[in-house]
């Protein structure tokens, strides 16, 4: 059977390849929690870090938008009780205190493995209209720019990009983004899937934040 | 490998096993397109009883033929392959010379029964033993224009004149059916339409796609290729060889099962695997190759191309004699986002206004104009002149109903001169649509044989012009990029 | 008022101003298409120099005429319309006979010049002076099968022996071109399509789509009504018209000016405000307007309509000879998301797969059969038998491709026998296609002539099959509602 | 030329027709205001009523998410200032308090006279993609229950309302609305155009709340 990479491993690997996603660090303990956050500016979010436990926020191990050292230290004794209730023989790797990313233009960005075409890259509308508008384009890995470039246009969030709504957003760092998964992905073959839900697209200039990653190996 | 496909498609001496002296069998009319057609080398039936058919000496095994004969078609009933099979190694332990079989005959691999499986079996594993290709089973067979081969049982009522004309279209099918459709409703266009190299391949039980693909590359008279395709076991690899091949020659493909139903109504026909619709679908585009959606579209595309020149650019002027259709095909050139409307140079639209009836809408919109009823023959041919002589315009749409009163004979004689004789055609596209039926039948007949395609209506010219400006842009970031 | 309408279709005597005995001018194939079409009353042609034209007796001026006149035909230069009605004037003073004028000449109105302008108020305002309707300026003029009248000069190339026949359709066009190239597709299908009226518009002077509809909602002749449409004045009013018919009678649009540069062309050419698009297609889906967007999409419809059967709903069963082909209809067919692959009777599975080849696939997936080429005349018929005997099929897309040893004949025959004449093309509509050209042409020429009506793709199939579907719905609706 | 209806002459008016809308109260002093806020329970949004302000936020004067009764006293206060020094000579007319209504599925609804067709209401899918979109349909007035529920059908909104991402939306009362609507314009044959967006639809059986709207008279 497959596997997920756990958040963390998820994270370390898109950031090594300079994939832009929220900052997060690990913390065993109530007292590197405390010291995660101060390192990350409050309010932070924090949730467990388990592989064992794929629907943290039904499992009430995600606590979103914690203000002070105070909440972190009650957020850390819950998310652990709480991992411990729903699942006693879960293996528990820490607690992530993660940045709080401003919120963006909320893009999707993902690769799925076909079986006759080998991996597939996606780009597209993210937000609660993923399912419904289906605004994806695809590719075959390996993609060069002018491929992430064209599928891009194919989506109707690349009008929102060029700034149908007033804002143009950072357009280069989503294509950018878009080559260097394609390079991630040709050279760690045994990933099967990966999924950046919500990427966080900003104005022009001003990057991009990935903030929930999931990478499937096989 | 590809030297036995040579032989395909250009054989040394051509037996038919299964001819049969009946007009009503597939073995006879074979042999009757092949007489058609006009293949220059020879032919053996092989049949056990006749003497000979349509004037042909018959053999009664293939192992008796004593020339050198270098494709096999079979047409005989599936259950007597073992037999033929025998008989064709005794042929080829004595002469080897062999290098094609066309398998038409169906009840092979395709009923996925244990028998079928094992008639496919014994064809290819013996073709295999001798280095023999196979096309099929279960096939319409080949047409090969240029080098007179007509392998296919398929009437299609062209008329024997217009047969082994040439043209730079070669076409794979996936489908029996929809290969013999074609095959009719182009020989039933104003002009018969006469492809290079015509292959419906059945089982492919060995040669493929892949193997065609291949072929076509390398073979100087294919100008444009076309697909029917339902599905491929092994996509990726399919990809990879149409990805390579579109950045030197066009390639069109008709792909079904893009619903989950249709792919499912694909596995049970084929038995190949389908694929998810939206990979192929994103390969087509990331790879320059053109996706078509209907039969029509796919002809029209295919010959658009075959002219052999692209545009410059997405500048579609539309030229219409008529307001209805014409804006009817502004709506439907509006839905082709890759189209623009050009604005022409004022000395254009200056000698369009000299030049065109007083009633005559000169570019308003931009990029559109409308010679009106009034329009006689000159009116027609130079405005269309003055329009092509405008670097603004890349290619053209050129619409009219011929009114009661136009000359129709001389109107295409007219476009005639100034596309053929005078090489307008050669300098940028033009999409002819002469929309009146049968009224206009000759008068289309006269463009096409002069090389001059015709559309059927004003929207059919569209869907061309944008494939034509898709491809010429593929071609340009394949450039810009490499 | 629809009196004076009666008269358009239905004349008591028709008056051709502008009559001539040259054979290259309308006014001498006016009187043509009339003798053509059979009118059965008389026929009064007006010419200064001439003593009769085709037979007929001229008569110099139209005030001349003894006979009581209720019809008259100007097809005369526009700059004499002055004289004309000041003829006309003198004859309405003396009989006041006149109901109806249909002014096919162009160069008034339309020309947005003072001086046509100005003609076309001369026209206009002396015929109300006597109540007499216009239809034009600027039109191709009108045909009533059913009365035999043909007022155009539009040289369709029908055979005479088909004039006159009758059909269900009316057809109003606002383009004269549009008009003309409707007509001459119609009649090079494999049996030439006969309308009930046919109506070109022209430039509205009087007579306006609104007069048409209302005549069309009274005429018992009229079953399904056909518009091309560039834009109206009053939509709104238009659009009430169009709803309170929809209820009784179909009526399916083939609007433009879509886009906004569509509209742009719209607006100079008929010059009528067109009128924001997506508000007429809202308005369209409200009220049951079927919206057609080619012009093979609407022929098609027309026709499926005209056949007077709706279907009980949206379960439509594919039956195929050819799994290409199949795959192909599967595909368009799930585009229509109206439309749904009915899961048969086991009896009726049983059924298919007792009398059908081996190799038959019957009902993978639910609601599609393919028959296999090795199916035969029996097959064809007695599978579509069985599929329309399926109380759960509500109509039947029928696709072959008449592989070389049917008979085509034989299979047309045997269809008509099956759905005309055992009636089961009155229990549930049938869309046949029998794609193959030419070579099938007589085929379904023999179908067609018998009602059953043929089409050119599994595409267009799926296409009138689902406004069939989408118009049942409506009625549905509205008796559910009201 | 037209005018706009203030925001609370709007409000007034769709309530009339039981259109369900975010309660406001208009309050011409920091104690009316105060008042008002209590009444609907903090946080509420606040905001300058003045049919010469057309750019509100841009003019500074909305204020969301005020939750204490000193915040309010700070934002009347500031949002009087910055209307004063936006548009020295506009009309106001006080500064409005509104319920804070709790995020829901974001639809848009509204009406266009057409100069040819007359009134043509409308309802798609709000938010973001509004433009991009454009997941709209339409309709002449009068409409049936049949005929909203039919134009609703052909919207994408209608896929999530339907359960597309899990929850079942209110669409009974999005219908009711329509209509509702459909005899507003009717009976109030001055009225040029209406936008309510967003107008915020909630789980099935809890109704849906219009936030803003805006009614253009001939
Ligand atoms: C190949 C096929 C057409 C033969 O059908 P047929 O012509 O009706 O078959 P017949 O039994 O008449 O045999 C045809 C010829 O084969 C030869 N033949 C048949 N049996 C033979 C035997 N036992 N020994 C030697 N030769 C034999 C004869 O030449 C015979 O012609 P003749 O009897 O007129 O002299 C048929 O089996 C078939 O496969 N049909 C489907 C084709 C198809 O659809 N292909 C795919 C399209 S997508
Ligand atoms: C009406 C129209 C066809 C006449 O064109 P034409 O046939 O070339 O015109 P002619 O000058 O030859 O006149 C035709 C007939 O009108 C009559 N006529 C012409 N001038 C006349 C005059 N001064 N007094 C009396 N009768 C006269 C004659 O019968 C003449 O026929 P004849 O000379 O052969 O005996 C033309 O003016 C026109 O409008 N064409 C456009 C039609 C069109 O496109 N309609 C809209 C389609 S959408
Ligand atoms: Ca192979
Ligand atoms: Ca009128």
């Amino acid at each position: 059977m497959s596997k997920f990479l756990n958040e963390l491993d998820a994270r370390n690997l898109l950031s090594q390849y300079e994939i832009p996603m929220a900052k997060s660090f690990l913390s065993k303990t109530i007292e590197e929690a405390k010291e995660a956050a101060k390192k990350l500016e409050l309010p932070v979010v924090m949730k467990i870090l388990s592989s064992d436990i794929i629907h943290k926020t039904e499992a009430g191990c995600v606590f979103v938008g914690v203000k002070t050292e105070e909440e972190v230290e009650e957020a850390f004794t819950k998310i652990c009780d709480n991992a411990n209730h729903y699942k006693p023989d879960a293996k528990i790797d820490g607690v992530l205190i993660q940045e709080m990313a401003p919120a963006g233009l909320e893009a999707i960005i993902g690769m799925k493995k076909d079986p006759q075409f080998g991996p597939v890259i996606m780009v597209g509308s993210g937000g609660i209209y993923v399912e419904v508008f289906k605004d994806v384009a695809l590719r075959l890995l390996p993609i060069t720019r002018l491929d992430a470039s064209k599928m891009l246009t194919e989506t109707k969030l690349s009008q929102i990009i060029n700034g149908a709504r007033g804002t143009v957003y950072d357009k280069e760092t989503l294509i950018n983004t878009l080559l260097k998964l394609s390079n991630l992905i040709i050279e760690n073959p045994t990933i099967e899937e990966i999924d950046i839900n919500p990427f966080f697209l900003y104005e022009e200039g001003k990057g991009a934040k990935g903030v929930d990653a999931l990478i499937k190996l096989a | 490998m590809s030297n036995n496909l040579d032989a395909l498609f250009n054989p040394r001496n051509i037996a038919v096993v299964g001819a049969s002296s009946n007009p009503l069998k597939a073995g006879y009319i074979i042999l009757d397109n092949l007489l058609s057609i006009g293949y220059p080398k020879k032919i053996f039936p092989i049949n056990v009883s006749e003497k000979e058919i349509l004037g042909i000496k018959c053999y009664k095994k293939l192992s008796e033929v004593e020339e050198k004969v270098e494709l096999v078609i079979l047409i005989t009933p599936s259950e007597i392959i073992f037999d033929i099979m025998t008989d064709l190694e005794i042929r080829m332990k004595k002469k080897n010379d062999v290098k094609v079989i066309v398998c038409a005959a169906a009840n092979y691999g395709e009923t996925k029964t244990p028998e079928g499986i094992r008639r496919q079996d014994c064809l290819i594993n013996t073709a295999k033993q001798y280095g023999i290709r196979v096309v099929g089973p279960n096939c319409i067979g080949i047409i090969d224009n240029i080098n007179r081969v007509d392998t296919t049982f398929v009437e299609t009522l062209l008329p024997k004149e217009s047969r082994g004309k040439k043209g730079g279209i070669s076409f794979i099918s996936q489908s029996g059916a929809l290969a013999a459709s074609i095959l009719m409703m182009g020989a039933s266009q104003p002009a018969p339409i006469s492809m290079n190299k015509f292959i419906s391949i059945g089982n492919m039980a060995d040669v493929d796609f892949i193997d065609l693909l291949e072929y076509f590359e390398q073979d100087e008279d294919t100008k444009v290729i076309g697909m029917y395709m339902e599905g491929y076991p092994d996509g990726r690899k399919l990809i990879d060889t149409l990805a390579r091949i579109a950045k030197k020659k066009p390639i069109i493909v008709l792909k079904v099962g893009r619903s989950e139903i249709g792919a499912k109504a694909a596995n049970s026909h084929t038995g190949s695997l389908a694929g998810a619709d939206a990979v192929y679908d994103a390969a087509f585009r990331q790879y320059g190759i053109i996706r078509v959606y209907t039969i029509e579209e796919m002809m029209d595309t295919l010959q658009s191309l075959d002219s052999g020149i692209l545009p410059k650019g997405n500048n579609v002027f539309i030229l219409t004699q008529a307001g209805g259709p014409g804006i009817y095909c502004t709506d439907a050139y509006m839905d082709e986002k890759i189209l623009k409307l050009p604005v022409v140079e004022e000395k254009t639209k200056k000698k369009l206004t000299e030049i065109l009836p007083d009633m005559a809408n000169v570019c308003s919109p931009e990029g559109y104009a409308d010679i009106t009823a009034a329009a006689n023959v000159y009116h027609h041919v130079e405005s269309l002149r003055t329009v092509m002589d405008d670097d603004g315009v890349d290619s053209v749409i050129f619409i009219t109903v011929v009114p009661t009163f136009l000359p129709r004979k001389e109107l295409a004689e007219g476009l005639v001169k100034l596309l053929k004789n005078e090489g307008y055609a050669k300098k940028k596209p033009v999409y002819i649509c002469i929309m009146a039926g049968n009224y206009v039948w000759e008068c289309r007949k006269i463009l096409e044989e002069n090389g001059i395609r015709t559309y059927n209506t004003p929207a059919h010219c569209v869907k061309a012009a944008a494939h034509m400006v898709e491809y010429k842009w593929f071609l340009d970031s394949v450039r810009g990029v490499e």
